[in-house]
C-alpha cells in the first residue's frame, strides 16, 4: 500500500512508546508481544512491496508531502530492499532469543525497538541528514542496550564506544555541511547528479568528504584502525545486543557506505583511487582481525574479532567494485549477519550455563550440551566457508572476482585469511571437543534457558544450511540491489 | 542456477573409482561395528557423512561439486580423527584440517581460474575446450591443482600431516583415510590429466622422493600406525609415479596400484587394528609371539605383507610390474622402484618379526583373538588380495584398462618379473640384517638417528613457523591495548592518512 | 547543605507560573517567532528544576510525581506519531498539513505544525524534569 | 577573512585537539559538545547571505537567510544535548565503580 515505507520505520517506534504504557495494562508479557507484533507488521509490510522491487522499479515517498529536492524523501529500491529484509529478520531472532531470558524488562525492548527502527530508518531514507539522525538515534539506543547489566566493564566499553562514534560522526556532520554548501540540498539523488561537475571543478573537496565519509562508516563498521572499540563492546553487552551490534550494526555501517560511495562517487572516484584503497583497507582488516582472534582467549572477545576480520573480507570484495566483487559482498554481508549472531547466540547459551567466560576453561563441554556444541560447529563451518554452508557461496564469490580481477595480492590476502579463520575457530571446536572432564564453576547457579535461545540458534543454523544449498533464492533477491550499485 | 550439477551419467574412470570407493568403505561399517566402544551416534553420523563426501567427490561431473564434496569429506575425517579423543589426538587433528584446508583453496583457485577461462565447471565441456585454451594458463591452472591434489595425497614436501594423523586416529578410521580418502585425491590428479591433457614430468620426481623417503622413514618407526602411514606415502610415490610417465602403460599401471593400494593398505590397518584391540600396545618393543593367540590375523597380515613388497602371487606385484615396465628404459628409476620394494619388504619383515614372532611378553597372556565382525573383513579384504594376485590379467583388461578407455594386455606372468622378485626378497632381508645390526630400525635403542634428519624435517619447519605467528599476534595484541585518546588518535590519524593517499 | 535564602524561595514561588507562561508562549509562536517546541519544553523542565532545587525535591515529587512525568512523556510521543498518522488517514502522506492555513502572522497561520510543537514541548518538559529527578536521587 | 565558517572550523580544531590530549572523561566529553557546537556554527554560517534578514517570514519580501541549515541544526543541538547527557551520565556511573577519571588509570582497571 502507498504508505508502506514511512509505515515500516515508523511501526516500531510507535511499538517503543507502547511498550511503556503497557507498564499500566495487566498483561503479563505485553512488552514482548508489542515488539513481536510490530517487527510482523513491518516485514509484512516490507514483503508487500517486494513484488513491485524485485521487477526494478523503485518506490518513492514523500515526508509530509513535500517533493524530493526540499522535502525528507524515502525510496525503497532493490539495494535497501534487500538489505531491510534481512535486518528485518535477524531483529526478529533476536527479539526471539531475548524473549527466553526473562529478566528483561520492557526498557530493554523499549530500546531494542529505538534500535530497530533507527537501522530501518537508515537503509529507506534518501535525505543524507536523515541518514544522520538515524544513525545518531540508532547510536544513542546501542550505546544504552550495552551498559544494560549494568557491569562496569560494560560502562567503561560503551563509553569508549560513544566518544570514538561521536568524535567520527562529528568528521560525518562536517562533509554533509561541505556537501550542502557545493549542492544547495541535502537529497541523495540531487547531490549525487552534481557530484561529477563538482568533481571537475575541485578534485579536493571530494576527496576530503570521501575521506571524512570513510572515516565515519569506517567507525560504524569497524574498518581498520577504527575497530578498537568492537572487543570490549561486543564482550561486555548482553548476548542478544551483541549479537544486534555485530549482525545489525556493523552491516548498517556497510551499507550506508555502499549506498553513499557508490551514489555520490560512483562514476568518478571509485574506480581510480578510492576502490583500491578500500580493498588494502579491508585487507589490513582483515589480517589484523584473524590475528587478534588468534590468541584471544575470552570466547565473545574471539567472535568480536572475528567479525572484524570478516567485515575486512567483505571490505574487499566492495573494493574490488566489479560486478561479481559487489555480489560476493553483499551476499557475504548477509551470510555473516545470520552466521554470527546465531554464534553469539551459542556463547551466551554458553556463558549463562556454565559462568566461564575463558575458552580455556570451557573444555570437554561436549558432554553438558552436545545440541549447543553441534550447533556452534555447523556455524563456525559456516564463516570459514565449508560447501555445504552458505559462508563457501559468499566466499566463492569473493575469490572469483578477485581472480577475474586478476589482482594477486587480494587473493593471497583472502587466501591467509580463510586459512586463519579457520585455525582459530578449529581451536574452539578442538577445546569443545577435548578428552579433559568439563569442571564446573564452584557456586555458580546456570541461568534458566529457556526453549526461545536454543529454537533460534537451531533454526539459524539450519537456515545457513539451506541458504547454503539453495544460493538462487538469496541471488535473485540480490539482483535488484546490484542493479542499483553498479547500473 | 548457480549449482546446476549434473552428477550422472558417469564415465569409466568415475565408475573405477565409484567400485573402488563402494567396495571398500561398507568394510570399515562392519570393522568399526565392534571396535568402537563410545559414543556410537556421533561417530556414525560423521562416518556416513564423510562416506556421502567421497561418492560425491568421485562421481561429480563437474569441479565445483567435487570441491564441494571433498571439502565435506576433509571436515567429516577431521571430527572422525579427533573422534577417540586422546590428548594427542588434537593437535594431529589440527594439522591435518589446516593442511588439507591449504590444499583444498589451491583447488578451488584453479577451478575458479578454469570458470573465467571456459565459462562452466563441466568436465566434459572443459575436456572439449582444452586444446584451444591458451598454454601457459592452462600449465598454471594444473600446477594448481595438482598441488591441491598432492595435499590430499601426501606427497612428499606436503605429507605433514599424514604420519600425524594415522597413529591417532582409530584403526577403522585410519585405514578408511589411506585406503579411500587419499585415492580420492589421486583421482582428482587423473581427472585432470585426462581433461587438461598436460604431461608433467614433475609428477615423476615427487614420486620417487615421497618412494624413498617414504621408505627410509617408514625402517625407523617403531609405532606400528606411524609405520604404515609412512608406507602410504612411498606406496603413493608409486602412483604418482605411474601418472607421471605419461605413457599409457603406466597410467594404467597407477590406476591398478591405486585399487591394489587400498586394498592390501587397508588390510594392514586393519589388521594392527586388531592387534591394538586385542593387546592395546601400539609400540613394536612391547609386542611380541602372537602368532600362536592370533592366528587368523597372522595369516591376512602375512597376506597382506606379501601384497605390498610386491611378491607374485599376491596382488601388488601386478602393478609394480607395469610401472617398472613403463620406466624400463630409464636405469635409474628401476634402481630406486628395486630399492624402494626391498625397503619395503625388510619393514614388514621387522613388522612380522617382531609383532608375531619372538617371545610372547609376560604383560599380553591372556590375549584373546578378535571378535568375528573384525576377522570378517580382513579375510575379505585378504581374499581380494590373493584374487587380483592370481588373475591380474583378467582384472587389467576389463576393469582396469577400459577406466583409462584403452584396450591394453600385459603379460604379467614373464620370466623377468619373477627375478625381480627374487631380487627384492634377497635384497629386502639383506637390508633388513643390515638394519637389525646397525640399529637403523630404532629397535633395541642403539639407534643411530643421523642429526640432519631432526634438523631437516619439514614437520619442525612448520612448528616453529606456528610459534613466530603465535608470537606475532601476540606482539599485535599488546599493540592494541592502548587507552581512549591513543585509539581517538588513531582515528584522526586514519582520516589524514585518508586524505594523503586519495591525493 | 546551607539554607536557601528565603528571597529565592518567595521569588521562585511567585515567579513559577510565569516561567510557565513564557515557555506556554514559546511553544504557541514556535513557527512565527524563534522558538517552538523544543525550547518551550527546556523551559518548562527548567521551571520545574528550579522549583526542585528551592523547595527540595521532595516537595516537588508530590507535586509533580515521577512516574506521573514519564507517563505524560510517553503519551505526548504517541499524539505526535498519532498526528502524523492522521495525516496519513486523510489521504495525504505522512505528518503532512491536513489543516487549512490561516492569514501570514497570526497563530493559527501554520496548520498542524502548531499541534506538533505542543506535543514536543509538553514531551520534552517532563523528559527533562525525569532526568532531573533521576540524577538527583542517584547514589553512588 | 573571519566568517562564520572559519570560525567554526577554528572552533571544531579546538575540539579535536581537546578529545585528544585530555586525559579527564569529563573534559573528553566537554571537547566533544565544543566540536558539535562548532560543527552547527560553520553549517549555519554556510546559509548565512550578507545583508540578509532573519529568516522570519512577515509577508514583506526582504532578501532572507537561507532557512534550511538552521532547521537542520536544531535537530543537532537536540543530538548534541541527548549525546553529552549520556555521556556524562555513563562518566558518572565510572567515577562510582572505579573512583578514576583518569583515562591511563581506567586501561588498568
Amino acid at each position: 500500500m502507498a504508505h508502506a515505507p514511512i509505515l515500516i520505520i515508523v511501526i516500531p517506534l510507535l511499538a517503543v512508546f507502547l511498550t511503556h504504557l503497557t507498564k499500566y495494562i495487566r498483561l503479563r508479557r505485553g512488552a514482548e508481544i508489542v515488539a513481536v507484533a510490530s517487527m510482523l507488521a513491518s516485514l509484512i509490510l516490507l514483503l508487500s512491496m517486494g513484488s513491485t522491487i524485485i521487477s526494478g522499479k523503485a518506490i518513492q515517498y514523500d515526508l509530509g508531502g513535500w517533493p524530493a529536492p526540499i522535502g525528507i524523501n524515502l525510496a525503497v529500491d532493490g539495494l535497501s530492499f534487500f538489505f531491510a529484509l534481512f535486518v528485518l529478520g535477524i531483529g526478529l531472532l533476536i527479539i526471539v532469543y531475548s524473549l527466553g531470558i526473562y529478566q528483561y524488562a520492557r526498557r530493554y525492548y523499549s530500546l531494542l525497538l529505538i534500535a530497530l527502527s533507527g537501522i530501518l530508518g537508515i537503509i529507506l531514507t534518501r535525505d543524507i541528514f536523515n541518514m544522520y539522525v538515524f544513525f545518531e538515534i540508532l547510536a544513542v539506543a546501542s550505546y544504552v542496550l550495552i551498559t544494560y547489566k549494568r557491569k562496569p566493564r560494560a560502562i567503561k566499553a560503551s563509553f569508549k564506544y560513544l566518544i570514538m562514534t561521536e568524535s567520527a560522526w562529528v568528521l560525518f556532520l562536517l562533509a554533509i555541511a561541505i556537501l550542502y554548501g557545493l549542492t544547495g540540498t541535502l537529497n541523495m539523488d540531487s547531490i549525487a547528479s552534481q557530484m561529477s561537475m563538482i568533481y571537475q571543478t575541485n578534485p579536493q573537496v571530494v576527496y576530503l568528504v570521501f575521506s571524512m565519509m570513510m572515516i565515519a562508516f569506517g567507525v560504524k563498521c569497524g574498518m581498520f584502525p577504527l575497530h578498537t572499540w568492537i572487543p570490549e563492546a561486543h564482550s561486555q553487552s548482553p548476548t542478544p545486543v551483541s549479537s544486534l551490534l555485530s549482525g545489525l550494526i556493523l552491516k548498517v555501517g556497510l551499507y550506508a557506505m555502499l549506498r553513499v560511495f557508490f551514489l555520490f562517487f560512483g562514476a568518478t572516484l571509485l574506480w581510480q583511487g578510492a576502490g583500491q584503497l578500500i580493498l588494502y583497507l579491508g585487507i589490513i582488516t582483515l589480517v589484523l582481525g584473524a590475528c587478534l582472534a588468534l590468541v584471544q582467549d575470552e570466547l565473545k572477545k574471539l567472535l568480536a574479532y572475528s567479525s572484524i576480520s570478516q567485515i575486512g573480507f567483505i571490505l574487499v570484495a566492495i573494493g574490488l567494485s566489479t560486478q561479481l566483487g559487489l555480489k560476493g559482498g553483499l551476499f557475504h554481508i548477509v551470510n555473516h549477519a545470520l552466521i554470527k549472531t546465531a554464534l553469539f547466540f551459542c556463547a551466551g547459551i554458553i556463558i549463562s550455563q556454565t559462568g566461564f567466560w575463558k575458552i580455556s576453561n570451557m573444555k570437554g563441554i561436549w558432554r553438558q550440551m552436545p545440541g549447543v556444541t553441534f550447533a556452534f560447529c555447523i556455524l563456525s563451518l559456516a564463516v570459514i566457508g565449508i560447501p555445504p554452508s552458505n559462508g563457501f557461496v559468499s566466499k566463492m564469490f569473493i575469490i572469483q572476482a578477485a581472480l577475474t580481477e586478476m589482482n594477486y595480492v587480494a587473493i593471497i590476502f583472502i587466501f591467509a585469511g580463510i586459512l586463519l579463520t579457520a585455525a582459530y575457530y578449529f581451536r574452539i571446536i578442538q577445546a569443545f571437543f577435548s578428552p579433559e572432564e568439563f569442571r564446573h564453576k564452584p557456586d555458580f547457579v546456570p541461568q534458566p534457558v529457556g526453549p526461545f535461545e536454543h529454537l533460534s540458534t537451531y533454526v539459524v543454523a539450519f537456515l545457513c544450511l539451506l541458504i547454503g544449498l539453495f544460493p538462487g533464492v538469496v541471488a535473485n533477491i540480490m539482483q535488484p540491489a546490484l542493479k542499483v550499485l553498479l547500473p | 542456477m548457480i549449482f546446476h550439477t549434473p552428477l550422472l551419467p558417469i564415465d569409466n574412470l568415475s565408475r573405477f573409482m565409484l567400485a573402488l570407493v563402494a567396495f571398500l568403505s561398507p568394510l570399515i561399517f562392519i570393522y568399526s561395528l565392534s571396535y568402537v566402544k563410545r559414543n556410537f551416534f556421533r561417530y556414525y553420523f560423521v562416518l556416513l557423512i564423510t562416506f556421502g563426501g567421497m561418492l560425491g567427490t568421485v562421481l561429480a561431473r563437474d569441479l565445483l561439486s567435487f570441491y564441494i564434496f571433498l571439502e565435506i569429506m576433509t571436515v567429516g575425517i577431521y571430527f572422525l580423527i579427533i573422534d577417540n579423543a586422546k590428548k594427542e589426538s588434537f593437535p594431529a587433528g589440527f594439522k591435518y584440517i589446516l593442511m588439507m584446508f591449504i590444499g583444498g583453496i589451491f583447488i578451488l583457485v584453479a577451478t575458479l581460474m578454469l570458470y573465467n577461462l571456459t565459462g562452466t565447471f563441466e568436465i566434459a565441456v572443459i575436456a572439449g575446450l582444452a586444446p584451444v585454451l591458451p598454454g601457459a594458463a592452462v600449465a598454471f591452472i594444473f600446477a594448481l591443482f595438482l598441488i591441491g591434489c598432492l595435499f590430499e595425497i601426501g606427497a612428499v614436501p606436503f605429507h605433514i600431516w599424514l604420519p600425524d594423523a594415522h597413529p591417532v586416529a582409530p584403526s577403522p578410521i585410519s585405514a578408511l583415510l589411506s585406503g579411500v580418502a587419499i585415492k580420492v585425491g589421486a583421482y582428482g590428479i587423473i581427472r585432470m590429466i585426462f581433461t587438461l591433457r598436460v604431461f608433467n614430468s614433475a609428477l615423476i620426481l615427487i614420486g620417487v622422493i615421497s618412494m624413498l623417503f617414504g621408505v627410509v622413514l617408514a625402517l625407523r618407526q617403531t609405532n606400528v600406525k606411524r609405520l604404515l602411514a609412512y608406507h602410504s606415502i612411498s606406496q603413493m610415490g608409486y602412483v604418482l609415479l605411474g601418472m607421471g610417465l605419461g605413457s599409457g602403460i603406466g597410467m594404467a599401471g597407477g590406476l591398478f596400484h591405486i585399487l591394489n593400494h587400498a586394498t592390501f593398505k587397508m588390510l594392514l590397518f586393519l589388521c594392527m587394528g586388531a592387534i591394538i584391540y586385542a593387546t592395546g600396545e601400539r609400540k613394536l618393543e612391547r609386542l611380541g609371539g602372537l602368532g600362536k593367540r592370533m592366528p587368523i590375523t597372522l595369516v591376512t597380515f602375512s597376506i597382506a605383507a606379501f601384497a605390498i613388497s610386491g611378491i607374485p602371487p599376491f596382488n601388488g606385484f601386478a602393478s609394480k610390474a607395469m610401472i617398472s615396465e613403463g620406466v624400463a628404459g630409464n636405469i635409474l628409476l628401476k634402481l630406486v622402484i628395486i630399492f624402494t620394494a626391498a625397503g619395503t619388504f625388510a619393514s614388514f619383515v621387522k613388522l612380522f618379526r617382531f609383532t608375531f614372532l619372538g617371545a610372547l611378553p609376560a604383560k599380553l597372556e591372556n590375549t584373546r583373538g578378535v571378535p568375528i565382525l573384525m576377522l570378517l573383513p580382513m579375510l575379505m579384504l585378504a581374499g581380494a588380495c590373493l584374487g587380483i594376485g592370481l588373475f591380474p590379467t583378467q582384472m587389467l583388461s576389463e576393469f582396469v584398462a577400459p577406466a583409462i578407455g584403452s584396450t591394453m594386455i600385459f603379460d604379467f606372468w614373464s620370466i623377468n618379473i619373477f627375478i625381480d622378485a627374487i631380487w627384492i626378497i634377497f635384497l629386502g632381508y639383506g637390508i633388513y640384517i643390515l638394519g637389525l645390526k646397525t640399529g637403523f630400525l630404532g629397535i633395541d635403542k642403539k639407534a643411530v638417528a643421523p642429526s640432519f634428519v631432526r634438523y631437516l624435517s619439514l614437520d619442525r619447519i612448520c612448528c616453529d613457523a606456528a610459534s613466530v605467528l603465535e608470537h606475532g599476534c601476540m606482539g599485535l595484541k599488546r599493540l592494541h591495548a592502548r587507552n581512549l585518546n591513543v585509539h581517538l588518535f588513531w582515528v584522526f590519524l586514519a582520516l589524514v592518512g585518508l586524505l594523503f593517499m586519495l591525493t | 547543605m546551607h539554607r536557601i535564602s528565603p528571597i529565592v524561595k518567595i521569588f521562585t514561588r511567585k515567579l513559577f507560573p510565569f516561567i510557565l507562561l513564557y515557555g506556554c508562549y514559546l511553544i504557541s509562536h514556535g513557527h512565527l517567532t524563534p522558538g517552538g517546541g523544543f525550547q518551550g519544553g527546556v523551559i518548562f523542565g527548567s521551571a520545574i528544576i528550579l522549583l526542585g532545587l528551592v523547595e527540595g525535591v521532595k516537595l516537588t515529587e508530590n507535586r509533580f510525581k515521577e512516574d506521573f512525568l514519564s507517563l505524560t512523556k510517553n503519551i505526548g510521543m504517541l499524539i505526535f506519531i498519532l498526528l502524523g498518522f492522521v495525516g496519513m488517514f486523510l489521504g495525504y502522506s505522512f505528518l503532512s498539513d491536513f489543516l487549512p492555513r490561516g492569514e501570514v502572522g497570526t497563530v493559527p497561520s501554520a496548520g498542524f505544525i502548531l499541534f506538533l510543537n505542543l506535543t514536543i514541548g509538553f514531551m520534552v518538559g517532563t523528559g527533562i524534569a525525569v532526568i532531573f529527578y533521576r540524577t538527583v536521587r542517584h547514589e553512588p | 577573512m573571519i566568517n562564520g565558517i572559519s570560525i567554526g572550523i577554528v572552533i571544531v580544531l579546538v575540539g579535536i585537539y581537546g578529545i585528544l590530549t585530555r586525559r579527564n572523561i569529563i573534559k573528553m566529553v566537554m571537547s566533544l559538545y565544543i566540536m558539535n557546537s562548532g560543527v552547527i556554527l560553520l553549517f549555519v554560517s554556510i546559509g548565512y547571505i550578507v545583508g540578509g534578514q532573519a529568516a522570519i517570514f512577515e509577508n514583506s519580501k526582504k532578501l532572507m537567510v537561507d532557512p534550511l541549515p538552521q532547521a537542520v541544526m536544531l535537530t543537532t543541538l537536540v543530538i548534541g544535548l541527548g549525546i553529552t547527557a549520556l555521556a556524562l551520565a555513563l562518566a558518572i556511573k565510572i567515577y562510582d565503580e572505579y573512583k578514576t577519571l583518569n583515562t591511563r588509570k581506567l586501561l588498568e582497571k
